[in-house]
């Protein structure tokens, strides 16, 4: 561990073999937004529906018509708001989250759904 | 040394009398730690009411382990670990330094080297395909030492 | 890249197998070494800064003018010697009266100090060769290793001179620590001296202080320790065993230099590095590794 | 003016013996009778006591009776009776700026018993110095400006609603702006206030309240002063209100939005340690209660709207935009507060790593029942109560690497929160840590040994550091045993950290923006710091509460009021006075109509000086407070200061070196330092070397270059420039601006022949009498050592340089 400090408040982001976790602890409530890359098949729709773009989309790489990398998506930890949308429409159910330790999805929840979304083609 | 040397009034004026008394330089000073009868806060507040003499003469300056910690959690910027050095250069000056201290700057006179040199080292060496320790500096060494006045300091002990 | 080299007399006459997995390091990572004629004790920063600052600087600018004849920053491996000669550097750069002096001993011996080098530690030089080279060096990495650094006060106190890492909270070797695949792991008086300073005069009571530190990195279940100076490679490796014959426990923690780790992790065999020669077994590592 | 400046002076001249003040040690007979022999001396008297009325009647019955269109007193220092006498001559129909002072009671009478000759000689000078100076006065008129009878308050924390509501109540229109959406400041987040351990919101919250129901107050909260313009009684001020995304005059504060918002962010108002929504009021007594939308959490869903909607309101506007609105105000008071030191830069405690680290803030918002935790304190790792807790103070402060200050009301929150830990807790092990404890007001003491009463266990030193023990979350404390001397590590199950109160972080802007000066730590400085603790440098701009120092609240709220008293003075009035010693161009001789020059716009500490291209210099006579740094600069000797001219100031050299020039010592004095200090020495009665002629200057930042080298040329044998300290000076940058000009003199002396010890640069206080008196004795070493001869010589030699240099350095 190297000397890092945080804020109260700060979303932490942290790899754990396949699992890309963010995490953001408050002393009354602790928030757990998981990714399972063993899951997810990289289909970027989450990326499109972040309604903060959060969510960075690298297309898989080919060389000629082998694809040599997959595709994959990775969280930006400072603009993420913890909402839920991209757990909620998540076809692969590689994203899940959890308030207290509990499933829960906060836009699920509150019925409601962010207005923006991009297209990536 | 009946007269407060210079440099130790000029760096009370300037350091030591800043001191708050809090005692941080204390509380991660591994000595301290090792050995209870040794206080850095105290060495200064000696130095604060007049006990030069006691310092200077006594052993505590000598058990420093000169890890400079004081020096980075001093909120008045005293500067422990610079003035225990200072205050071993005077006491040298004045030919009280520990046998131990001077063996090893006269091995560095001798050799080049503060680390004894020793055969079994030098195989050792030879068999890890590490190249030959060359001494051929001794001389500049020698002359260094005496130019700058540490010989004196050295001899003065033997003799 | 290359350095005029500095292992100094303790590595080199005492330790010589961390002189041997630096060497290693060094040249996996094509980082060039030169060997300084003529070179000696830095000026050691205990014992000799304590007798007289004013010879300490002429010894150690005596070094550097070596060096700057070769036109190379030096680099060094005990932090001891950095701390010295890069005190020396720095303060003989700044202060044109003691530069005047130290000048004017070194002139009797046809050498000048100029002040055109710098003074790097190893984690330096580790840093300017660029820690993606490292990353992509590692072909084994020493993946849950569980490691308690301890980076050795010479290395970064005094701040205001050597201005390398925190001096109260370093990150800079755990780091390197973690780009090894190993895992820094926290644990209480981290920054706790090895008590080499206080050896010399009060061995018993300096070996209280390795104690105490082995019984913190046992706490924080460590797999071993990390060092960077010989100083501290033999309070702990060597008093290690003093501590356990006085009955102040047998903690059988192995004690590495940083280079051995890294050269195990970079693909170099055990026995390439002479880790036999330690003194606290460094077997239960060797079993940890992939 | 035209007039009395064309009339041949005629000066009446009276020497005060200040019963045995003076005449002890001066004979006032002779200077007298010198003085009578000056040319345009129409008259010169001595007398027993010049400022007693009978003293005053002479002059005025002297004036009707010679004629007189001047007049001179020699006297006590100008400091002292410079206005009596002016009152005195007006009353007799004569301009008060037709009158000049020398000073030789504090300035030569006091300070010479022993040498009564050479009093005497001095005494003599410094009337003529002073009569060649009335010789070239001029009349002046008091400047007046009209005064807006409304105030800007900026800062809405405890200090500045008491500014407001002062103001208010005394009937000025008073606008609040506030950065946050809600006015409360610090206080609002705080449980209880010491040492009474009153709720703190609960006598905070009907003051906030006052403030927004006053028919005199608006509030301009989640807004910033951008710009000020102007000047005393009449300043325009640009605020700009950030959108918050809510039309104030339609948002009832009914929190359906809340509701409905799906997200949720850390609540800054409780440090981070709770949540509020993305739509929010940063607590429930906020003022005004209107909710804001924080942008940067929003996931513009628009629930907000719908359920708006539902209420009949239509409050939400998602693209409001920033709004900038001007205002016309008198006076402005600065109360925009401190902010807290971040203890992360503190790594040897911890905080940010150590979870079980918290500030004292956090512990507030924790023990507060409206705070998120309800009112239970509990450790960050598993949420339990501790059972043991250690408050450190100091942190950040009085430490030369971080902060060298000490915070004031650290040491008194910690005792209240440590109290009230021990009331909720009887059993909790609970440690102070402390360098020295303060608790210096009334009831603080009795505070201290309340908590020592229950039990609270005080340990004198400052840890070192803190470790955290890996597996339990526990915090391990380094630091010397008080009562062994050895080190321990004291084992704790949370540590509450007393950070630093700090400069805010608009503090530097804030100053900028209203060219007020900030002290070293970064604090607005006062215009004097025992008898101007209210006001700035800026005439017409006040400070309340922390942002000129770290307050309590008792003295913030002392400090709010004092504000708005001194604010009241000026607007109570239609116009206001401005003293004539202000600097103003000569717009044939500026060569800004020329070529590109702008020294003096750039010069000026106070932006009065504007220079548009094509056109010469302009002086804003209200912004300029007559320091004459603009005049000492300007490469074409076009702005003059008023009763500092040129003219003047070279007549007083002149007359000062008429006889005897190589054996004199020039001083040139700022008003508020170094004269002071010289005033000091007479009343202190140290003795030094007679041998000084002092000239008044209001700022060295006066002291042109040539002032120095027409010395010199007449012959002085030294010649000392002085002024306040750096970040003393009373003209912002005056000192800093002489310093830069007068330096290289030291360099160039030498080229022309003169040693350059010949010439004394320094700067002290005006409490040090002793620094001066050393400095003057100094001189006169230096002037024995040299020698007349010596000096004579090197005068000689430089004299056709100097010619050409000074050439009709006429003014």
């Amino acid at each position: 561990m190297t000397w890092t400090p945080r804020r109260r408040g700060e979303i932490v982001k942290r790899d754990e073999d396949d699992l890309t976790v963010l995490e953001r602890k408050l002393l009354v409530r602790w928030y757990e937004l998981t990714l399972d890359r063993s899951v997810c098949i990289g289909c970027g729709i989450c990326s499109d529906n972040c309604p903060k773009e959060a969510i960075e989309y690298t297309p898989a790489k080919f060389d000629g018509i082998r694809a040599v990398s997959r595709p994959r998506i990775d969280f930006d930890p400072e603009r993420c708001v913890l909402c839920g949308e991209c757990v909620s429409i998540c076809p692969m159910d590689a994203l899940s989250m959890r308030i207290e330790n509990e499933k829960r999805v906060p836009v699920i929840e509150a019925n409601v759904f962010a207005r923006v979304t991009r297209k990536r083609w | 040394m009946k007269e407060m040397p210079e440099e130790l009034d000029e760096l009370i004026q300037e350091k030591v009398l800043f001191c708050y008394q809090c005692g941080a330089c204390v509380g991660s000073c591994p000595t301290a730690r090792a050995v209870p009868e040794y206080n850095p806060r105290r060495i200064i507040e000696k130095l604060v009411m007049g006990g030069w003499k006691d310092v200077l003469s006594g052993s505590s300056i000598w058990l420093c382990t000169l890890c400079h910690t004081c020096l980075e959690v001093c909120p008045q910027g005293v500067g422990l670990s610079r003035i225990i050095i200072e205050l071993r250069n005077l006491a040298a000056r004045n030919g009280v330094a520990p046998s131990e201290f001077l063996r090893s700057a006269r091995q560095m006179a001798s050799t080049g080297w503060t680390a004894t040199v020793s055969s079994s080292v030098l195989r050792r060496r030879k068999q890890l395909g590490l190249p030959d320790v060359e001494t051929t500096g001794v001389e500049e060494v020698r002359k260094t030492l005496e130019l700058t006045g540490l010989a004196d300091i050295l001899e003065d002990k033997e003799g | 890249m290359s350095y005029a080299f500095f292992p100094g007399c303790m590595i080199q006459l005492r330790l010589p197998y961390m002189e041997q997995a630096a060497r290693k390091l060094l040249d996996l990572l094509d980082i060039e070494v030169l060997e300084m004629p003529g070179a000696t004790c830095c000026g050691d920063p205990i014992s000799f800064q304590s007798l007289g600052r004013d010879p300490w600087l002429a010894v150690a600018a005596r070094n550097l003018s070596i060096a700057e004849e070769m036109g190379k920053d030096v680099l060094t491996l005990c932090s001891g010697c950095y701390e010295t000669l890069k005190t020396a550097n720095v303060k003989l750069k700044e202060e044109k009266p003691l530069r005047d002096y130290v000048n004017g001993v070194l002139s009797k011996l046809g050498r000048e100090f100029k002040g055109t080098v710098e003074v790097k530690n190893l984690l330096e030089a580790l840093e300017d060769a660029g820690e993606d080279k490292i990353e992509d060096g590692v072909v084994r990495p020493l993946k849950g290793l569980r490691v308690a650094t301890h980076i050795g006060c010479h290395l970064v106190r005094p701040s205001d001179i050597l201005g390398f890492d925190d001096p109260i909270r370093p990150v800079v070797f755990d780091r390197f620590v973690d780009l090894a695949g190993a895992e820094s792991v926290p644990y209480v008086q981290k920054m706790l001296c090895c008590g080499a300073g206080l050896r010399m005069v009060e061995a018993k009571k300096s070996a209280r202080l390795v104690e105490m530190k082995l019984e913190h990195v046992s706490e924080a279940d460590a797999d071993c320790i990390a060092v960077l100076c010989p100083f501290c490679m033999i309070q702990y490796d060597v008093t290690q065993r003093t501590v356990k014959r006085s009955d102040g426990g047998d903690f059988r923690i192995p004690v590495l230099y940083y280079p051995e780790l890294l050269c195990l992790a970079m693909g170099v065999q055990p026995e390439e590095l002479g880790l036999e020669h330690h003194r606290t077994s460094v077997e239960s590592v060797l079993k940890k590794l992939p | 003016m035209v007039k009395m400046a064309s009339e041949e002076p005629r000066i009446g001249v009276y020497i005060c013996h200040c019963g045995l003040n003076i005449a002890a040690t001066v004979d006032c007979k002779r200077v007298a009778e010198e003085a009578a022999k000056l040319p345009n001396v129409a008259v010169a008297k001595d007398n027993r006591y010049t400022c007693a009325d009978p003293g005053q009647e002479l002059i005025k019955s002297d004036i009707k009776e010679h004629n007189l269109n001047r007049v001179v007193v020699a006297s006590c220092s100008p400091r002292m009776h410079e206005t009596t006498f002016r009152r005195c001559v007006e009353s007799a129909g004569l301009n008060p700026f037709l009158f000049e002072m020398a000073n030789i009671r504090e300035l030569c009478s006091w300070c010479h018993p022993h040498q009564p000759e050479a009093a005497t000689e001095k005494a003599v000078d410094l009337v003529k110095m002073a009569v060649a100076k009335a010789r070239n006065l001029k009349p002046l008129e008091v400047i007046k400006v009209p005064v807006t009878p409304s105030a800007l308050v900026i800062g809405g924390g405890v200090a500045g609603i008491h500014s407001a509501l002062d103001l208010a109540d005394m009937g000025f229109k008073v606008y609040l702006v506030e950065r946050n959406p809600s006015i409360g400041g610090v206080m609002a987040q705080l449980d209880k206030t010491f040492p009474t351990l009153d709720c703190s919101i609960c006598i905070l919250g009907p003051k906030m309240v006052d403030v927004a129901q006053h028919p005199n107050i608006e509030i301009l909260s989640y807004s910033e002063v951008k710009r000020v313009e102007g000047y005393i009684g009449n300043f325009t001020v640009t605020v700009a209100k950030k959108p918050r995304y809510v039309v104030e005059d339609k948002c009832n504060g009914c929190g359906e939005c809340v509701e409905v918002c799906p997200v949720e962010a850390p609540n800054e108002f409780d440090e981070g340690l709770g949540l509020r929504k993305a739509i929010y009021v940063p607590f429930p007594q906020a003022i005004p209660l209107k909710y804001t939308i924080d942008r940067e959490s929003c996931i513009d869903c628009r629930r907000c709207i719908e359920a708006c909607e539902e209420q009949g309101r239509d409050a939400i506007d998602f693209d409001m935009k920033e709004e900038e609105v001007q205002l016309e105000v008198g006076t402005i008071v600065v109360a925009s507060g401190y902010d807290l030191y971040d203890p992360i830069n503190v790594k040897a405690y911890g905080y940010g790593v150590y979870d079980n680290v918290f500030t004292a803030i956090e512990l507030e918002r924790m023990v507060n029942a409206a705070g998120p935790t309800g009112g239970h304190v509990l450790r960050f790792t598993d949420r339990r109560e501790p059972e043991s807790v250690a408050f450190i103070t100091c942190v950040g402060s009085r430490d030369e690497k971080t902060n060298i200050w000490c915070s004031g009301f650290c040491c008194m929150y910690t005792l209240k929160n440590a109290i009230l830990l021990r009331e909720h807790h009887p059993d909790m092990r609970i440690y102070i840590t402390f360098m020295d404890m303060r608790a210096p007001f009334k009831g603080y003491e009795e505070f201290y040994r309340r908590a020592r009463e229950q039990g609270i266990i005080f340990l004198r030193g400052r840890p070192t550091e803190i470790y955290e023990e890996p597996k339990t979350g526990n915090l391990l404390i380094s630091m010397e045993n008080p009562s062994t001397g050895t080190p321990m590590d004291l084992k704790v199950e949370m540590v509450v950290l007393a950070n630093a109160a700090v400069p805010s972080a608009g503090a530097e802007d804030l100053a900028r923006v209203l060219t007020i000066t900030r002290n070293k730590s970064g604090f607005f400085m006062e215009a004097h710091p025992k008898l101007r603790p209210i006001d700035s440098a800026t005439d017409g701009v006040f400070f309340s509460g922390s942002s000129q120092g770290p307050k309590d609240i008792p003295y913030s709220v002392a400090q709010g009021s004092a504000a708005a008293s001194r604010a009241a003075r000026i607007m109570t009035k239609d116009e206001w006075e401005i003293e004539p010693i202000v600097a103003f161009v000569d717009a044939e001789r500026c060569r800004n109509t020329r070529v590109k020059c702008g020294i003096c716009v750039s010069k000026c500490p106070y932006g009065a000086i504007t220079a548009e291209e094509g056109e010469p210099a302009f002086v804003n006579t209200a912004k300029c407070h007559g320091c004459g740094t603009c005049v000492a600069d300007c490469p074409a000797n076009a702005i003059s200061q008023n009763n500092f001219t040129d003219v003047q100031i070279l007549a007083q050299i002149d007359a000062a070196l008429e006889e005897k020039p190589e054996e004199k010592i020039i001083g040139f004095l700022c008003n508020w330092c170094s004269y002071g200090a010289a005033d000091l020495a007479g009343i202190s009665r140290f003795k030094y070397p007679p041998e000084i002629r002092v000239i008044r200057v209001m700022c060295a930042g006066r002291v042109d270059r040539d002032f120095v080298l027409e010395a010199f040329r007449k012959g002085a044998g030294m010649v000392m420039v002085s002024g306040c300290r750096f970040g003393d000076c009373h003209y912002i940058s005056g000192n800093e601006n002489a310093e830069k000009r007068i330096k290289p003199l030291f360099n160039m002396l030498p080229r022309f022949g003169i040693s350059p010890e010949r010439l004394r640069l320094e700067w002290f206080s005006a409490a040090e009498a002793g620094f001066y008196v050393n400095l003057v004795k100094e001189m006169k070493e230096t002037l024995d050592k040299l020698g007349v001869e010596r000096i004579r010589e090197e005068n000689e030699k430089a004299r056709p340089f100097l010619d050409r240099m000074l050439g009709d350095t006429g003014g």
